[in-house]
């Protein structure tokens, strides 16, 4: 490799910015398919693997393992604890929703 | 005495004189003692409130109108846990010392450090303007929907006041979790580091994760309270107890945020002056840590008489009682730790054992609190009042006065005179206790807390609490005096004097601007006392008899 | 243009401890980042979890091409930056300048397309205690979804100002000095781990609030 | 002497009894556990203060046993308080189907009690002695707490749905009632009494209130008033569920959801119809949030529950 250590080519950049708009064409696409429940669950999934891209190549990720993975993953991590545990009281509250 | 004004030799102090090589500084020590004067400021202010509770309770009557009273446990709450409590031992102890402590020239971010520091003053600036302009009644909690839809006070500026200061948690967190990531000294691995290095970096993390969230729900209240609509707002479907939720997710850690570097500073004391290594190493850090992570998950049982679910609650309560374990593993090894020592019964010892007793104290009706039908009598009263002072003061604030007395020296090249010293220690415990231990009986005979008047026949413990609170504010009032009095005809120190083995007593006291004269290596562990020969070996490797 | 020798600051050993301990701090950040963002969906889930009819009527005024062009916009910008940070690194200092111009300029156009997006909004009559006007079936807890969204997106334009602050301070004082060399560019590298995580905030409250109620 | 320097609070109902003997058994633990730490702390600070002659020789070296042993002997302690807390806990909060159901509404600063023989007070709550009574509580503004300390019970009322809390008195007196949340200003002085007296006290008293009214019957003309008759009654022409039989039954809604019709489904209904619109019915319900006070909506509840066939429990 001629290029300094750790960077990508342009190309690849372009090629996954390319990946990123089909998505979110994909993404605009399925919200007028009538989906319903489904919905949300598809296009946060797509989100979540744009959010992916984004990561692992235009925040440099990629490559051997480091400290940097951890605290990428932690604050994803560390909302479940937040959704997880709120959870066993929003779905078994007496009285929830409201009104 | 012939050592009286002795000159110190060059120095981070007194390197430099000028007023703006201290507001513009970047040396970690230098901005340590910046935060000591704010939080210092604000421990008063908070004090005074308390101060004036405590007098106020000493007759059912009392002696403020019931509005200023709401609005003194506002304000001695919202000081004492965002502006003295939660920065108290890592900006002040923790930035002086973990830089040193790892064997690194400065944190990683010194310009953060100290933006930190003009954070934190900006946000104290802006809870004194709501202060002034006529203060806060909600309550430290700041429930929905009373403070958003129905006080009649300063809301959005406390709650601003606490936003901004969450900045300067994570500014300071951020950097303490990376400076020991990245740069301690060669031979520093992660199982050589003191404990306070250690509790200051399970600390960090509690900051770096919790705090976001609660600055996310000051903006969703900031937001209701200003413009009258908001997700708290029952009338709009709104859930209150999301509030409550949000909030306690980053309280209850933020009550770990305050013990775990006391835990640190307290293990670095008993090590020390009982001559011994710490008994339980590896099972300290992993306490320490999983402590650290474990407090994340039992946020709800501080609302199990909120209305949320049965299911829920009895999930909580379970996995509080799974963080008290660690607790009860690092009581065990503090006290283990003084077998077969070789105690030395100075001033920071006293406080160190005080805290152990204080902390046990606590954490033992913690337990009562986790159980949850125990919960159900005695939540939101005195009783839990008592429990939380008991770790929150009573503990976190007696190691942080046994670190501030153990550095003293090193900080300032300078001893602390010893018997006021222990006079000092032992009068905080006894005036803790005097004052904290009656909460538990009203607490169970039913007394609520933030009330600002109650039934005759439970004058006589509140009598007893005031008491005690009295003597209290001596014993805290007393080192201001004695400490400063020993910046200057203080007795000399060398680098040495306790002879403790962290990688901090090995340079000068105090010491030179960048530290160390060159990087240390480390050669081995943390405590290496040995109680039999009574000798030591510093963490560099050289063995003093 | 002049190249600077930067030298290391006083706790570092060398500019690639220093610039590697640098990009630590920010994904160090990026995660407390997470958490706020995260905490805020965290109430938009439970509301629309609770209230899915509500939600879906009053997410019906959202202005879909507002924040469809915005989500290309902010992508774009994303990649345009990454580009920037290979110039910097192959030392081609105008091809550099030029790709943080665009980056800025992207960031810029996100903000006046959500100014306009805001305008439209004030006509619909959706801005809670301005003057929202409930559309049947959605009282009361459409209003929510209101709040939300305003709450949100204008975190992410403060957000997204500040990036742009950053990129224009990196791009007139930082290269213009010639601070940013192909030996050390760190601080764009951390500009840039900032600029992506906004970018990835706006790819989860696209679906959150343009794509409720379309079917 | 109990006047002056009292140590224990009153127990005077069956929930008492039982949250007692919990709290003395964890007190117990915790002192055991307290006195083996200042017992070793004591001794170990004597044995071994500096310049003893005790001998310092052989240090502890295998932490993990001592570790280990310590730890689960603490955790079985506590996992068993921990299924005894919460199985009273469960035990407390899960209301039983009262023998008397009485309506609180919270407000500042203020406990507004109503009887369902339609007797009405303030900050005093009068209940006979042995008898389950079960209490459904709205908060008018923020958020309240229900204390009785002499009955060791607590509910916190949050706006905006029902809380439900039950207690068995077991000795005839007069009792704190008490508000522990911080509700604002007058916070301190939001309380009252709980009179528990004998069946003919209670009897005595009921009548000597004056009241000819019972609640349901309060609510029937409520119900009259606000115009819902006209869509629920016999004879309506709009197509609207009956309401005869409706409480305690299950309802299945359009949504898809099943909801069981109790109290708080009822007040839900009134006020957000549209969030529960009943399958196979049209949503023309108008929504009714804002327009009634939180006590004619529990008179309205009141009638609805009158004219329901079965108890709900939860």
């Amino acid at each position: 490799m001629k290029r300094a250590a750790g960077r990508d080519p342009a190309l690849l950049f372009v090629v996954a910015w390319l990946v990123l708009v089909l998505l979110t064409g994909i993404s605009i696409w399925t919200a007028f398919l009538g989906l319903g429940v489904f919905a949300p669950a598809v296009q946060f999934g797509i989100a979540a693997t744009q959010a992916a891209i984004l990561f692992i190549l235009f925040m440099r990720l990629k490559g051997p393992p480091s400290l940097k993975w951890v605290f990428a993953g932690s604050g994803f991590f560390w909302l479940l604890f937040l959704y997880g545990l709120s959870f066993t009281d929003y779905a078994t509250r007496q009285g929830w929703p409201h009104r | 005495m012939s050592s009286v004004a002795v000159e110190l030799p060059p120095n981070y102090a007194n390197e430099e004189h000028t007023i703006g090589s201290w507001l513009l500084t970047r040396d970690h020590k230098r901005i340590a003692l910046l935060f000591f004067a704010s939080i210092t400021v604000f421990f008063f202010v908070g004090g005074f409130a308390a101060t004036l509770m405590r007098l106020h309770l000493a007759t059912p009557q009392g002696l403020l109108q019931p509005s200023v009273y709401n609005r003194m446990f506002t304000m001695h709450g919202v000081v004492m846990v965002w502006f003295f409590l939660i920065p108290s031992i890592p900006t002040t102890l923790g930035n002086f010392f973990i830089p040193m402590m790892i064997g690194a020239h400065d944190l990683a971010f010194p310009r953060i450090n100290l933006a930190s520091w003009y954070v934190f003053n900006l946000s104290g600036l802006v809870l004194l303007y709501a202060l002034v302009m006529g203060g806060v009644d909600t309550g430290w909690t700041f429930y929905t929907p009373f403070s958003t839809l129905y006080s009649n006070s300063y809301v959005f500026a406390a709650a601003m006041a606490v936003f901004i200061n969450g900045f300067s948690s994570i500014m300071t967190g951020l950097n303490f979790v990376v400076t020991i990531h990245r740069l301690r000294a060669p031979g520093m691995t992660w199982v050589r580091l003191p404990l306070f290095v250690w509790g200051i970096y399970s600390v960090s993390l509690v900051m770096l994760t919790a705090t976001p969230v609660l600055a996310m729900d000051t903006v969703l209240l900031a937001v209701e309270r200003f413009i009258g609509v908001g997700l708290f707002d029952p009338r709009r479907g709104g859930d209150p107890l999301l509030w409550q939720h949000m909030f306690w997710f980053y309280s209850h850690p933020a009550v770990y945020i305050m013990i775990l570097p006391a835990m640190g500073v307290v293990s670095e004391l008993i090590a020390c002056y009982a001559r011994r290594p710490i008994f339980g190493y590896a099972g300290m850090t992993i306490a320490m840590m999983s402590i650290a992570i474990l407090s994340f998950f039992v946020w709800a049982h501080h609302m199990f008489v909120a209305g949320i679910s049965i299911y829920s609650a009895v999930v909580f309560s379970l996995m509080t009682y799974f963080v008290a374990v660690p607790s009860a593993i690092k009581v065990f090894n503090w006290t283990v730790s003084l077998h077969k020592g070789r105690i030395i019964f100075d001033a920071p010892m006293i406080y160190a054992l005080g805290f152990v007793l204080l902390f046990t104290i606590g954490g033992l009706t913690g337990l009562m609190l986790a159980t949850l039908a125990i919960d159900v009598d005695v939540h939101a009263t005195y009783f839990v009042i008592a429990h939380f002072h008991y770790i929150m003061v009573g503990a976190t604030v007696s190691a942080f006065f046994g670190g501030l007395h153990y550095w003293w020296p090193k900080m300032t090249g300078r001893f602390y005179p010893e018997m006021w010293a222990r006079f000092a220690a032992i009068l905080t415990f006894v005036g803790f206790n005097l004052t904290f231990f009656p909460q538990f009986i009203l607490g169970y005979l039913g007394m609520p807390r933030r009330s600002y008047t109650y039934p005759p026949e439970w004058q006589a413990w509140n009598v007893l609490s005031s008491a005690g609170a009295s003597i209290l504010a001596v014993a805290y009032l007393l080192p201001l005096f004695y400490l400063g009095w020993s910046l200057v005809w203080g007795r000399r120190a060398g680098p040495n004097p306790w002879g403790a083995t962290g990688l901090e007593w090995t340079t000068s006291s105090p010491p030179p601007k960048e530290n160390f004269e060159r990087t240390p290596v480390v050669k081995l562990g943390p405590y290496s006392y040995d109680p039999e020969r009574g000798s030591y070996i510093t963490q560099d490797g050289v063995r003093h008899a | 243009m002049p190249s600077r020798t930067i030298a290391p600051e006083l706790q570092y050993a060398d500019l690639a401890q220093q610039g590697d301990t640098a990009q630590l701090g920010m994904w160090v950040f990026i995660t407390t980042e997470t958490l706020f963002f995260g905490a805020l969906l965290f109430t938009y889930f439970l509301y629309r979890n609770a209230y899915p009819h509500q939600f879906a009527l009053a997410a019906r005024d959202a202005v879909l091409w507002c924040g469809s062009v915005n989500i290309g916009l902010i992508m774009t910008s994303s990649l345009t930056m990454v580009l920037a940070i290979n110039a910097a690194a192959d030392g081609r200092r105008r091809a550099l300048a030029n790709w943080l111009l665009a980056t800025a300029f992207l960031g810029v156009c996100f903000l006046a397309v959500k100014g306009f997006e805001y305008y439209l909004d004030y006509g619909d009559h959706v801005v809670p205690a301005v003057n929202f006007i409930a559309k049947p079936g959605e009282a009361p807890a459409g209003e929510l979804f209101w709040v939300f969204y305003f709450v949100a997106t204008g975190l992410h334009a403060i957000h997204l100002t500040i990036g742009v602050g950053l990129v224009l301070y990196i791009l007139l004082w930082r290269v213009r000095r010639g601070e940013i060399t192909s030996v050390y560019y760190a601080p764009l590298e951390v500009v840039g781990l900032y600029w992506s995580f906004v970018d990835t905030v706006w790819l989860f409250l696209f679906p959150a609030i343009y794509l409720v109620g379309r079917s | 002497m109990y006047q002056w320097v009292p140590f224990w609070p009153r127990t005077a109902a069956l929930n008492a009894v039982v949250v007692n003997n919990l709290y003395i058994a964890e007190l117990g633990v915790c002192g055991l556990i307290m006195a083996m730490v200042v017992g070793m702390m004591v001794t170990f600070c004597i044995r071994y203060r500096n310049g003893s002659a005790a001998s310092r020789a052989g240090l502890a070296q295998k932490t993990w046993h001592f570790e280990i042993g310590w730890t689960t002997a603490t955790l079985v302690a506590f996992l068993v308080l921990f299924v005894w807390g919460a199985s009273i806990y469960i035990w407390l909060y899960k209301s039983p189907p009262g023998d008397i159901e009485v309506y609180v509404v919270a407000k500042q600063w203020m406990w507004k009690i109503q009887h369902p023989g339609g007797q009405r007070e303030i900050n005093a709550l009068h209940v006979p002695v042995d008898k389950t009574i079960r209490l459904v509580m709205a908060s008018q503004d923020v958020i309240h707490s229900f204390f009785v300390p002499a009955f060791r019970i607590k509910h916190d009322v949050v706006p905006g749905t029902y809380e439900t809390l039950w207690f068995k008195a077991t000795e005839p007196g007069t009792y704190k009632l008490e508000c522990t949340q911080y509700c604002g200003l007058q916070h301190a002085t939001m309380k009252g009494e709980v009179v528990v007296m004998t069946p003919p006290d209670y009897a005595g008293w009921l009548s000597a209130q004056g009241v000819n009214q019972s609640l349901a019957q309060q609510g029937e003309a409520l119900f009259r008033e606000h115009g819902c008759s006209g869509c629920h009654g016999l004879n309506s022409t709009v197509h609207a569920p009956t309401l005869d039989g409706l409480y305690g039954s299950l309802v299945h809604l359009q949504d898809g959801s099943v909801r069981r019709a109790d109290e708080r489904y009822i007040r839900d209904c009134i006020l957000a119809p549209r969030t529960f619109t009943v399958a196979g019915y049209p949503p023309v319900m108008p929504d009714f949030s804002g327009q009634i006070g939180e006590d004619d909506l529990m008179k309205l509840v009141a009638y609805i529950q009158s004219i329901g066939s079965q108890r709900v429990s939860r």
